[in-house]
Formats: structure tokens, sequence, C-alpha cells
């Protein structure tokens, strides 16, 4: 049984129909790359499946429960983690009580809390900061660090790379790797780079529809596939 | 059958908690027209017919129901209404339409003053008359030293004024006058400036309180014991509900501009027996003030050669009637209605739910020295 | 310097330093006790009063115009319970009059807890995070709530009987102190540290600032935050609640119109407080408290406008408030 | 153009022209006062919803200005006499404090957050009200003042006589100064109005809505922020300032209550809200609704009270008294429903449709 | 070598205890376009802020043609000529893109004030606004709300609207960022053709290295706020240095 299965998802933004019948399954472990160009509906999908948009009609099945009702508090209590798009940080917030807030019990697992020390010391050096005055990839570290700093069943992430240094790229990569061992990602990038180099599998969205499923090896091999689907060849060259 | 006489009530029904002052008005209004005309509702064989205006306290609106109480229903006179500002608004109407407004229940001065005019009449008393009858309960003498606390408008300052003159006159002395902001709810600073300025006075101590609306600024004096300094506390009467609040001073001395045991007459016991029988309550302050007003309206009509407005004034001009407070007399000059006031003293009683400011004595009309506010002879 | 002043206590100092120069100012010892302690109790009642504002404006950042109705049905609620147990205040006997006394607070308590529900679910719900709306529709919930107050208790003015332990005063030396007020302190303090408590030792404060500033960020994590902010808000509400009814207390003689009332100085408070912080909103309710009773003392004339040039100085000072929550 | 904006254009202009021919088609004085009311309110609303609804700043003191202009021509009338000296004497002294108040309030605080600002401006208000109660020998105080005004607005003053010296009548319309009031008022309100619909259709209008929309950004291509909320602050001051001197010369009565109270403040929002805010049109849709509301709701629920006798509770619910009860109750609904106000709601739902 | 258009002198800000940009000294030219590159949180984005006026430094000072702009207000840079896109968009959301431009070009040509002429009249500036529609190709949503916009189109925009106040100076921070390939190559695009222009001077921070490679003249090098490289891209990518503090395996792979 696959961890997530989304069938014939549509979703209504007020009078604007954005997704039309998206269906794919996600296994347990790995990393599940979503790719798509701007506005195809990679977020609305992942927003769907936490709940914050409400599907209709199909389904969204987790561990083979529908969750497609629920609310996104009890969405998350069955163990899954959203990296939003726009990083949803509390800027009011020390950086400190935004991580607070991501564990459920109020308190830190010392070894994950490490964990995230090493990958993004950042955080550690602005800790009793207002997380609003980070700076822009800051930010992003913080709230990848949310979603990781408690074992998860599943992590949504949105653009993780975004605005990120290549260093930390690279570490965030790393990390996934890691994580993706015990944890299953569902990962939505632009940077194709970084894709590649972590997914199993994969899902393209073009203008609300999956067009193309299939693993992450069978993709990269098929460049007329990507250049149709993505305009990837543009920078493939700068890429390699 | 005659045609209607057409008379508006005009008065703040909504939008203010002042709005029962208003009904306890209309009601006594009613209750007036039933007496004076033997339960009838005629004058003359004219049915008269009662228009209900809300001003929603509201001078802009007030004046615009009034107009149209006037132009458009055809208003022969209107009575009212409830706040001083609203009632200021509706003087020029009267004038512009040349028909009679009755000021019944508003109470400041000014509306007899020099910006009114002669179709203003003014049945309920003013501030002169509270502040002056007052004074005379205190039975002011060289041996007196007072200080007063009112709040910061030209109210109270008007107010402490005329009280003050009336107890000069007779060699007492006031030694300070506090001022505190309308709203004020916390009296310390000003009574703690008056026991400083009363302790170490010889003979009678007295802090005076005469203040409108809510905050209870007796009870705040109160509570800092002015007893320990031998200062004693005045204030005037007050409707039947803040009543309540003065059973903490039996014994208490003032005037009061209405209490249904204060009068013992004909229209006062009807009013009483009434009132009882319908709301089972005794009648208020505006309740009487109300019936006041309609019985010098349907006197006026029935004595008036005719129903031209300029009969009206002559005939209203220095008539006396009959009222629940005794007799009125609408002084020419300013056609306010000169009247009597009660001199109180509080007494206690458990089965009450009020305390009873019982009648030391009537203070007459002719003891106060009203000033007249304009003259509407000339 | 200005370091050290930070971490001595900082503004805190002020109603300090307030009292010592009003004791110069005013020379008199027994008028300074007086004044100072009717100022802290004043600006007592005035904290439980806005403490519930300050909980609502400061931590969900809704701008409640309806508080001021919460008063005043808190005062008018325990002020009808109080008279319909007035045969318990009249007995003599203390158990029965503190007995008396909790029903009516729990009364109006209770019934902010309720009203706080309702309205939180009907009229504050669908405009959080539009302040133009929240001013609005809570402004329309007032005239609403004034007009039912109006018809359930009608616009004459209700005396508040008052159990007798609360009557009269402590006289020391010159200067005298009601017991009421002394009373309000203590019920102010308490409630304070309760708030403190709550806030500090528990995670629901930054839930619900969090909550404030990106809602489906919370939910995300696994919080239930329309559960939160109903809650909170009946705390709020019923803060206001049992303000009016300490305030009733106070007032022995009340209109409907007592929660319009202070409906300006409690804003101010919170204002000057800073937002979002209950120790800010406490140091603003005794500055106000103080300054209204050494300015009434020392200069009569200016106590009309002190509140609001007290407020314009402290913002043109420190353009947050005073102790504002740290962000 | 968009069929929604047509629509409320329309609306909006029915009204003015219903408020034009007033006098004639509607005969009695209680709809005369409504019509002037509507007038001076249109370009209060109007002024406002050039801070609140274009330029995003939440004022509570703009009863304050109104009130200010107001005040200089009811004292200048009462204190100089009837005549058109004190009358523009005081039109134009209104409008100095007015200005200089505006400028000083706009400089100061305009830089603090908007919740803050909106609190001093309240505080301002307040202090203003008090001291109109307090100078009583100047403002009449609580009880405010009654005045006389130039001769032509006199009720009494013949504009056009007969042969008799008796005033025409043209439709049965009496030629008199009332008549001549009405439309001076109507005139002035016609002409702020349009002043501010060009206002909100310049190039300043549209850096405005910029403010509103991001303040920061708006700095940073090049607008200096302060100087323009400063400017339309005093724009829209000065222009309720006018409505005030205006009304205060229908009415022949200027106090507290009328121009200055907390109550006409929250009267303005509702209009606002009610009409639909960054609209102008809608501004007329707002004030027309919210000043019927206030004259006639009242009269409506007796009629339903009436109609309604013998049912149970019903009367109770709709007893006349309580009309307060119902328009805030409608108030929230409005408010809850159309968040847009009326006008925005017609314009959103028709652009819509004419878009699809 | 031509005057420097824009230069900076012991730049300094501290939040706190916090030093986000110590004591840069750098000189920008006309024809230019420099890279800043650097970790996340070096302070490239502060040190723009303090350019554009968003922040006021602790010490140090702006010069725009030797004209002192430290502590002038953002709005009166942008008339000094220096235009800035954000990192984050920051546009005015409910307003038409149409607008939005029109609003950048209408600052340029001081128009702001005027209050009674209607905006429809203005033909000369609405042709101005659609000139940098057409460049950003942005005509199909010309008449869309900015909030509305797919991630792309919104980038595009914040692009548009610096291109349209026609500054001297340009900045622009990570314009890219969250594009994706089929849009990123027009922003690119565009930003050749300013530097093509040889009179503007261009400021970009990005992390793509390709679009560092493709574009830069120059490339200058923040870490924990102070100016650790400055020159030649070949020479300051090859570098040890910004390899261990900056790229890490990509550097070491590329
Ligand atoms: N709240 C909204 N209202 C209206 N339209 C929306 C809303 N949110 C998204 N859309 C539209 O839905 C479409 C899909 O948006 P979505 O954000 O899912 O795209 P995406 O694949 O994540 O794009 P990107 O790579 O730019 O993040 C876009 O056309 C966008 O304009
Ligand atoms: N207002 C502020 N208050 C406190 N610290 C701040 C503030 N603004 C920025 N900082 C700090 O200054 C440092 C530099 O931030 P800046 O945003 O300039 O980084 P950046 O180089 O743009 O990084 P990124 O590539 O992640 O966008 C960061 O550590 C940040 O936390
Ligand atoms: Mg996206
Ligand atoms: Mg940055």
């Amino acid at each position: 049984m696959s961890l997530l299965s989304i069938k014939d998802m549509s979703v209504d933004i007020g009078q604007y129909s954005i997704l039309h019948g998206v269906s794919f399954e996600v296994q347990e472990g790995g990393v599940f790359v979503l790719l798509g160009r701007n506005g195809a509906g990679k977020t609305t999908t992942l927003r769907a499946v936490m709940g914050l948009w409400k599907p209709s009609p199909g389904s969204v099945r987790f561990r083979g429960e529908d969750i497609s009702g629920l609310h996104t508090s009890d969405i998350a209590r069955r163990g899954i983690a959203f990296v939003p798009e726009n990083m949803g940080i509390f800027g009011g917030l020390t950086v400190a009580e935004n991580m607070v807030l991501a564990t459920a019990s109020g308190k830190f697992d010392a070894s994950r809390l490490e964990r995230v020390y090493t990958l993004f010391p950042a955080l550690k050096k602005f800790w009793d900061k207002p997380a609003g005055a980070l700076s822009g990839g800051q930010k992003q570290m913080l709230s990848v660090a949310r979603a990781i700093i408690e074992p998860r069943a599943l992590i949504l992430i949105d653009e993780p790379t975004k605005g990120l240094a290549p260093a930390i790229v690279d570490a965030m990569g790393e990390a996934f790797r890691e994580i993706s061992a015990s944890t299953t990602i569902l990962l939505v990038e632009q940077n194709y780079a970084f894709a590649r180099s972590l997914g199993r599998d994969v899902a393209v969205i073009d203008d609300g529809r999956i067009v193309h499923t299939g693993t992450m090896a069978a993709f990269d091999a098929d460049k007329d596939l990507q250049d149709r689907l993505l305009s990837l060849s543009a920078f493939q060259e700068d890429h390699e | 059958q005659e045609d209607p006489i057409k008379i508006a009530l005009v008065h703040g029904t909504s939008g203010s908690s002042f709005a029962v002052y208003s009904q306890q008005s209309e009601t006594g209004f009613q209750l007036g027209l039933e007496y004076a005309t033997k339960g009838t509702m005629k004058v003359k064989g004219h049915p008269i017919e009662l228009i209900f205006k809300d001003t929603q306290f509201k001078p802009d609106v007030a004046r615009a129901v009034l107009a149209e109480a006037y132009g458009d229903d055809g208003a022969l006179i209107a009575v009212g209404g409830t706040s001083s500002g609203v009632t200021l608004g509706l003087l020029p109407i009267a004038e512009e339409y040349e028909r009679i407004l009755m000021v019944e229940p508003a109470v400041a001065d000014s509306l007899t003053g020099k910006d009114s005019n002669r179709y203003v009449f003014k049945t309920s008393r003013n501030s002169s008359m509270d502040s002056q009858a007052q004074a005379l309960a205190l039975s002011p003498d060289e041996n007196l030293y007072v200080a007063t606390l009112a709040q910061d408008y030209a109210f109270g300052r008007d107010g402490i004024a005329a009280f003050k003159t009336a107890l000069e006159a007779k060699g007492a002395k006031v030694v300070t006058e506090e001022y505190v902001p309308q709203d004020a709810t916390d009296f310390t600073a000003a009574t703690e400036r008056m026991f400083n300025a009363l302790k170490d006075k010889p003979g009678r101590k007295v802090i005076y309180i005469y203040f409108a609306g809510g905050g209870d600024p007796m009870g705040k004096v109160l509570a800092m014991e002015p007893a320990r300094f031998g200062i004693e506390l005045s204030t005037g009467g007050n409707i039947l509900p803040a009543l309540a609040t003065y059973k903490r001073v039996p014994g208490m001395e003032g005037a009061i501009y209405y209490y249904y045991e204060g009068y013992d007459n004909a229209v006062n016991a009807w009013l009483v027996e009434e009132h009882m029988k319908r709301f089972s309550s005794p009648p208020d302050f505006f309740t009487a003030g109300g019936m006041a007003a309609a019985l010098a309206i349907v006197k006026a009509l029935e004595e008036s050669p005719s129903l031209e407005t300029d009969d009206l004034i002559k005939t209203m001009e220095g008539m006396t009637w009959d009222t629940p407070k005794g007799e009125m007399t609408f002084r020419p000059e300013d056609h306010q209605a000169l009247q009597s006031m009660i001199h109180f003293k509080i007494k206690v009683d458990d089965a009450v739910e009020w305390a009873i400011p019982e009648k030391v004595r009537i203070i007459e009309a002719s003891e106060m020295d009203i000033p007249v506010g304009r003259n509407n002879q000339n | 310097m200005s370091a050290v002043v930070a971490r001595a206590g900082g503004v805190f100092w002020l109603p300090v330093v307030l009292a010592v120069i009003a004791f110069v100012l005013i020379g008199v010892p027994s008028s300074w006790l007086t004044l100072t302690v009717a100022g802290l109790s004043m600006g007592l009642m005035i904290f439980l009063m806005a403490s519930g504002l300050s909980l609502v404006f400061g931590l969900m950042d809704v701008l409640n115009f309806g508080h001021s109705a919460f008063v005043s049905f808190g005062a008018f609620v325990s002020a009808s319970t109080l008279a319909a147990l007035s045969g318990w205040l009249t007995s003599g006997s203390l158990t029965l009059e503190v007995l008396a006394l909790a029903l009516a607070l729990g009364a109006a308590v209770a019934f902010g807890l309720g009203a706080g529900w309702a309205f939180e679910r009907v009229i504050v719900k669908p405009v959080y995070a539009d302040h133009l709306r929240q001013i609005l529709i809570t402004m329309g919930a007032l005239i609403v709530a004034d007009e039912v107050i109006l018809a359930t208790w009608g616009g004459v003015p209700l005396a508040v009987p008052r159990p007798s332990f609360l009557e009269g005063a402590v006289i020391i030396g010159d200067s005298s102190i009601e017991v009421y007020r002394l009373f309000a302190v203590a019920v102010g303090v308490v409630v304070y540290l309760g708030l403190y408590l709550m806030l500090n030792r528990t995670r629901m404060g930054l839930l619900i600032r969090a909550g404030v500033e990106n809602r489906e960020m919370v939910e995300a994590l696994g919080f239930r935050v329309d559960r939160l902010f109903v809650l909170v808000f009946m705390l709020g509400s019923a803060l206001a609640g049992l303000g009016g009814a300490m305030w009733a207390g106070y007032q022995t003689l009340i209109t409907p119109d007592l929660g319009a009332e202070i409906l300006v100085i409690v804003f101010i408070v919170v204002i000057i407080g800073g937002l979002g912080s209950i120790q800010g909103t406490l140091l603003g309710a005794i500055i106000v408290g103080l300054m209204q009773n050494y300015v009434g003392f020392l200069a009569p004339k200016l106590s009309l406008a002190s509140n609001m040039i007290l407020m314009m100085a402290i913002l043109l000072w420190r353009p947050n408030g005073l102790a504002p929550a740290a962000k | 153009m968009k069929k929604g904006t047509l629509t409320v254009k329309a609306a909006a202009l029915v009204i003015w022209a219903l408020l034009l021919f007033a006098p004639f088609l509607f005969q009695d004085v209680r709809q005369i006062e409504v019509a002037a009311r509507i007038a001076v309110f249109i370009v209060l609303v109007a002024s406002y919803d050039l801070l609140i609804g274009y330029t995003g700043i939440v004022s509570f003191a703009h009863t304050m200005f109104f009130g200010v202009g107001a005040y200089g021509v009811a004292i200048a009338l009462k204190h100089m006499g009837a005549g058109w000296g004190p009358v523009l004497l005081g039109t134009a002294g209104g409008v100095v404090v007015t200005a200089l108040l505006a400028v000083a309030i706009g400089l100061l605080s305009l830089r603090v957050k908007a919740i803050f600002f909106a609190m001093i401006t309240l505080a301002a208000a307040s202090v203003v009200l008090v001291l109109a109660s307090q100078l009583s020998g100047i403002t009449g105080g609580e009880d405010g003042m009654t005045y006389k005004v130039p001769e032509l607005f006199k009720p009494a003053t013949k504009l056009f006589t007969d042969e008799a010296g008796k005033v025409v009548r043209l439709w049965g319309v009496q030629m008199n100064g009332k008549l001549a009031a009405y439309y001076f008022v109507f005139v002035i309100a016609a002409v702020l109005f349009w002043a501010m619909l060009r206002i909100v259709g310049s190039p300043l209008g549209t850096v405005l809505k910029a403010i509103r929309e991001n303040e920061g950004r708006a700095e940073g291509i090049g607008y200096r922020v302060v100087a323009y909320r400063t400017a339309v602050f005093v724009i829209a001051a000065v222009t309720a300032a006018l409505a005030g001197s205006a009304y205060a010369l229908w009415l022949k009565y200027t106090g507290p209550e009328t121009v200055l109270s907390f109550g006409i403040m929250i009267d303005i929002l509702l209009m606002v809200v009610i009409g639909g805010m960054g609209t102008m049109w809608g501004a007329v849709i707002g004030a027309t609704a919210l000043v019927m509301a206030q004259y006639y709701l009242r009269d409506l629920m007796e009629v339903a009270a009436g109609a309604t006798a013998e049912l149970p509770l019903l009367p109770e619910l709709l007893n006349p008294e309580r009309w307060l009860l119902w328009l805030g109750i409608i108030f929230i609904l409005l408010v809850y429903f159309f968040p847009a106000g009326i006008a925005g709601t017609i314009i959103d739902k028709g652009d819509r449709k004419a878009g699809a | 070598m031509s005057q420097p258009s824009l230069s900076t002198s012991g730049l300094t800000i501290r939040f706190g205890g916090h030093t986000a940009v110590n004591d840069v000294t750098v000189d920008f030219r006309p024809g230019e376009l420099t890279v800043i590159v650097g970790p996340n949180g070096a302070g490239k984005t502060t040190f723009f802020n303090m350019i554009s006026g968003q922040l006021l430094p602790t010490a140090g000072t702006v010069l725009k043609d030797g004209i002192d702009i430290t502590r002038m207000a953002p709005s009166a840079r942008a008339k000094h000529g220096i235009g800035r896109a954000f990192q984050l968009t920051n546009l005015f959301p409910r307003l038409s893109v149409l607008e939005n431009i029109r609003l950048a070009v209408q600052a340029q040509s001081g128009d702001g004030w005027r209050f009674f002429t209607r905006v429809g009249r203005l033909t000369e500036l609405t042709a101005r606004a659609e000139r940098y529609l057409e460049a950003t190709r942005l005509e199909a949503v010309a008449h869309r709300e900015a909030a509305l916009l797919p991630h792309g189109d919104q980038r595009k925009l914040e692009v548009a609207l610096l291109m349209a106040m026609e500054p001297d100076i340009y900045m622009f921070d990570e314009p890219t960022a969250g594009m994706s390939l089929d849009h990123a190559p027009d922003v690119l695009e565009l930003i050749a053709g300013i530097k093509a222009d040889r009179s503007k001077t261009v400021l970009l921070v990005e992390h793509k290295m390709d679009v560092v490679r493709a574009l830069a003249d120059r490339i200058i090098v923040l870490h924990n706020g102070e100016l650790l490289a400055d020159g030649p891209p070949a020479e300051v990518m090859a570098s040890q240095i910004v390899r261990d503090v900056y790229l890490g395996h990509a550097g070491a792979a590329a």
C-alpha cells in the first residue's frame, strides 16, 4: 500500500478552477519529486493534501485513510509536516519559539536539535532573535528545520532551495537524503539538478493535470520529455 | 365634530438611556390631558390628537421632526425636549413656524434666555431654582462654610454660581469650588482638596454636590468619611432610582423638584393614585412635569378666545394654573413657569426601596429670585 | 546609561518616579497617601477591565469595540445578582455576604464566558485579520448589545448593593483608604498573576501570537487555532465581565452607558502599555490611575485632558507604547 | 465601461438628480431636511473615503474637522451677527484652523503604526470635544448655539414676488429663503463631490492607492509617503470643514451633538462601509441609505409593529423604540455579507460577469 | 576608467550586538554588472537596503555621483536614480499589472502631485508603461490584479517596476528565485539588455552559478558582513576561500 495516494483530485479557488483531476501515488520512503512550470499547480497540490484547500471531488488517502475532509491540524497530527512556499515563519516570535511550536510536547529531542544545528549553524547563532529579522535564506532554513525537528511520516516541501547559497543547498540535499531513509519526502522543486540528485520517483504537473509519472532515472534519461514538459534545455548545459 | 387640535410630543425616545425620562414625561402628559379633560380628551369640542416624534437625542434630527410636526402634520403646539442642547436647537423652529413650543422637561436657564423667543414657554424648573432652593434648604448664615463639587461645564458652573450668590447673600462662605470632568468616576482628589479647605474652619461645614448623571459622587465622598472632620454632605433631590443611594445619608437636607408625598393637593392625589393603579409605582419627577405641561395647555386652550397662536400666547402670559406641584405661573417676560420646590430631609425606611426625602417645608416660588432671561414684552 | 535603567526594570519604575514627584509637589503626606492608594486601586480596576481587551487586542489583534458591552453586562449581571440576594447582604452573616459577592462576581464571569463564546462565533470569526471590518462589526455589535441592555434593565440608573464588609474606610492618621479599593487591588493582583503565569508558563501565548501572524501555518503544525481563539476570546470577555462587576461595586449607581464611558480610557491604557503585553497593560493602568489622582489634586483644570496628553506624550516618546511584547 | 461600475454610477447619479429636484419632488418639510443632510453627509463620507478607502488611513478625527468648520461659521455668525462677511470669515477661519490641525497631526503622527494613529486622532477629537464644551462663552458649551443666518436664507425671505408682493410658487413650491438655503447646500456639496472625483481619478489618486497597498514600495519607487499622506489628510480635513460650514448655515444651530460627537464619527464609518470603501460613488449610496434609515426605519417599524400587533413576540421586537437594535443587526449583516459595501459588491459582481 | 556612479565607504550596520554589514568600501561604475554573492545571512540584502534607503547605516557613507545620499529617504534616492527590486516579491497587490507599472513611470516623470488631471488623459504615461509591459512580456495579464499572478509573473512584474523607474543604478535581489526555466530566460535577457546599454550600473544578488557566469563583469563576495573578495568572475570563483565559505561541493564540482 502506498503512503499517500491522490486520486482524481480537483481544486477550485473562488471562481478559478486550478487542479483538474490530479492523481499520483507516493510510496513509503525516499523522495518523490513533483515538477512543473510556474503556475502549474504544484503548490496548490501540496496545500490540498494539507487540507488548506478543500479538494473536490476525489480523495486523498494517507496510509489508506481518507484525509481529504479532515481539519488541517488533524492531518498534521497524523505525522505530515509542511514547509510552505512562503516559508510560513512567525516573524514576531524568536527562532526558538518558532521551533518549540513545531514540537508536539514543547520539548526538544537533544540529538535532533544537534542535527539541526549542524545542518543550519545560523539558527543556533540567532536562536533567541526574532525570526522576522533573519535573512531570506535563513528563514528558509528555519522553515525546513521545523519540519525535521520531530520524526514525521511524510514531509511536504515546497521549493526549499529557493534563495539558498550553493553550499547550503548541498548540505540540505545531504540532510534530505539522510532523512528520507526513515521519512518520506514529497518535494516540489524548480532546481532540477537538486531534484534529480534526490528523487526516486517523479511526477510532472502542467496546467493542473499530471502529465507524466515515473522513476527519476527514466525521466532524467529522456531529454526530449524534459524539454517538452519543463523547457529544461535552455539551461541544461550549465547544470551538467 | 370640530377639527382636532394636534399636539406634538417631541422627545428623545431612543438612542440614550435618558429615553426613560422622555417616557415618564410623555406618560405624565397623557395623564394630564386625561385629568384636565375629565377623560373626554376634548377641549371646546375639539378632540386632541397627539403626535409622537423621536428626537433620537440629536439636535439636527430634532429640528427636522419638529419642523415636520409643525409644517407637515399641522401641530398647533409642540412639547419637548428632554436634553437642553436638543431643545436649544428647537427654539428657532418654533419662531420660524410661529407656533408654540412648550419646553418640558429640559432644564437649562438659557432656554428662556436671550436666544429664546416669544413662542417658547417653559413649564419645567430651571437650574436657578434648583440652586437657590438648595441654598435655602441649608438655612445659611455667617456660621456656614461650604465647599462645592460640580461637573466642569456650563451646567455645573452656572448652577454653582447661582448657589453661591444665594448663599453669600445670607453671609455664608464658599471656601472652594471643585470642578471635575463630566464623566469623572474618581473623586478622591477633589474630595481631598475640599477636606483640606474645610477641615480647620469653625462653624458648620458642608460639602455641596451638584451633579448630573451617574458616577455617584456622594457615595465616593462619603466613603472618605467626612464626618471625622465634622463635615456634612448636601445634595439636591433626584429621581427615585437614584434616591436609593441616599440611604447612606439619613438626615441629610436639600431641595427637590418633586416627590410624590411632598405635595398635598387634588391634582397630585389623582396623579399618585392613577399612576399607582396603572404602573404600580408612584410618579417620578418627569411624570409630574409632563402633567403640568398638559394642564397648562388645556387651560390655555380653554381660556383663549381663539386657537390662533397669538391669542394663546396672550392667554398664557401671566397665567396661573394648578399642577401636581401646586400652582405655577408663567412669568410674562420670559415665559418661565415659576413654581415651588420641596425642602427635604432624608428618612430611611427599610421597607421602601429608596431613601425618602421627607418634606420639611415647601419653598414657595416667591422666596426665590429667579433671574429674568429675556423680555418678550417688547 | 539607558541600558542600566533597562536592566533595572526600565519603564516599570515610572509609577515610583511619579509617586516621588507627586510627594514633593503635594507636600501633605496624608493627602499624598490617600491619593496614591486611590490611584493604585483605580489603576487596578482599570486593569481588570483593560486586561481582557489587551488579551484580545494584543495577542489576537482584534480591536473589539464590543468590549465595553461586556463590561456593562458584567456590571448589570452582578448588580442584579446582588439585588436578588439582598436578603443575604442584610442578614448580618458574613458567610452569606461573602457567598453573595462570590455569586455575583461568578455570575458576571460566567456571563462573560458564554457571551464571549457566542460573540466570537457569530461576530468576530469572519473578520480576523481585517482591522477595519473588526472595528465596524464590533461597533455594530456594540449598538445591539447596548439596546439589549436598555431593553433588559431599562435606562434608569440601577443602585448596586454592596456587602457591608466592603463599606467604609481604613483611617490612617488623616488619610482615608476605602475598603472597597483595597479589595479591588487584591482582585487585580490575583488576575494579573494568573494571566502572567498562563501566558509565560504555557505555550498558549506563543500559539496565539503565531496564530495571528500565520494561522494556516499553526494549523499545519497540528494546532486548532479556531478553538484556541474562542478560548482566548471567552477569557477576555470573562475578564471584562469581572471588571464590570468590580466597577459596578465601585460606582454603586450604574447606567447602561458605563461601559462606553470607560472604553476610551481602557483603550488608552492598552495602547500606552504597549500591545500584546499584560505587564504593559498593568503599567499603563497604574500610571493612568495615579496621574488622574495627582493631577486632579494639583491642577484640577488639567485633569480633563490629562489622559489624552499622557497618551500623546508617551506615543511620541515610545511609538510602540511603554512595554510592548518583544517583536 | 464595466457593467457593475456603470450600475453604481447610474444609481449615484439618480440620487444626485433626486437631490437636485428634491424641493419639487418632495414637498414636505422633513424631506427637505433629509435631502440637505444627505447632501452634506455625501461630502463628509466621500472625504473620509479619500482617507480610509483610498489611502488606508484610519482616523477618528473626521468629525473634529467637520465640527471646526461648523463652529467657525457658527461662532462668527453668533458673535458678529448675521451677514455674508461673518459667513466668509467663519468659513475661512474654520478652514485655516482645520488645515493647521491636520498638518500638525499628520506630520507628527502619520509615521506611527496605523492603529496608533487611529488612537491619536481619537484623543485629539476628544480634546476638541472637551474644549467645545468647556469654552462655553464662545461655543455655547454642551448646549451649542443658535444664531441668525444671512437674510437670503431666512424662510421669510421672498426670492421672487408677484404683483401682489406674495411669494411666487413654482409647481407649488414657494420661492423663499429656505429654497435658497437648500440649493446653496446642494451646490456646495455637488462641487466638493465633483472635486473629489477628480482627485481620485488623477495621478494623485493612484499614488494614494499605491500607498494603501504597499507603503514601503511606494516610497521605494520615489513617492514621499509622509508628504502624500499628510496632503490627503489635509485635503480630506478641509473638505470636511467646508461640509461643516455648509451644515452650520443650513441648521442655524451648532452644537457638539450635531457636529462633534463620536456618534457622528460612527455614522460616517457606517456610511463608508455600507456604501463601499474606495469607490467614491459608494459614498453617495452609503450616506443616502443610512440617513434614510435614521429617519425612516423607525416609521417603518411602527407600521410593521402595527401590522403584526396580533402576533406574539414580534410586535415587542418591532417596537419602534428598538429601531437602533435593528439598525445594528442590519449593519452587522452588511459587514458580514457585503464586506465591499453596496457599491463594491455591485461592481465586483457586475464586472466579473461582464469580464467572464 | 570612468568615475564611479555609486560608492560606499566604511558602510556598517549593527542590529543590537550583531554586525550585519561591516566596513564595506566599494565603488560601482556605469556599464558594469557586478554580482554580489555570499552565504545566506552574509548581509547582501542588508547592503542593498542601505543603498536604497530601507535601512540607515550605523556608520559609513553612500555616494551617488558624488552626492551624499546616506541619510536620504528612499523616495529621495529614487529621485536620484537609484532603483531596486526586492528579494521577496513586493508589489501593489490589488492594483492591476498595468497600474503597477504606470505608478513607477509616473513617479519617474514627477506627475504624482497632479490632482486634477484624469489619469486616462496622460496618454504619454500609459504609452510608456505599455513599453515596459511588452519588454517583460506581461501584455497578456496587463489587467489582472498583481496578487493573482503566478509566482513567475510576479517576479517579472517586480523587474518591470524597476525598469519603469528608469534609474541609473539597477539593483536586483535574486530576480529569478523560484522562477521556472521557461520564465527565467526572459528576465536574464532583460538584465543583459540593460547591461548592453553601457551607461547603467547594475548590481545583482544571485545564488545560481550559471546565471552568475553568464552575466557578471565582476563579482564581489560578502561573508559575515565583510567584503571578502572583489574581482573578475573567473578569479573570484576560483579562489579557495570562496569555495570554502560559499560554493561547497557545487563549487568543487564546477
Ligand atoms: N488564492 C488564489 N486565487 C486565485 N488563483 C490562485 C490562487 N492561488 C493560486 N492561484 C493560481 O493557481 C495556479 C496554480 O498556482 P500554484 O501556486 O499551485 O502554482 P505552482 O505550480 O506552485 O507555481 P510556482 O512554481 O510559481 O510556485 C496559478 O495560475 C495561480 O495564479
Ligand atoms: N532588522 C534586522 N534586525 C536584526 N538582524 C537583522 C535585521 N536584518 C537583517 N539582519 C541580520 O543581518 C544578517 C544579514 O541579512 P541579509 O538579509 O542581508 O542576508 P543576505 O545576505 O541577503 O542573505 P540571503 O541570501 O539569505 O538573502 C542576517 O544574519 C540577519 O539575521
Ligand atoms: Mg508554488
Ligand atoms: Mg537576501
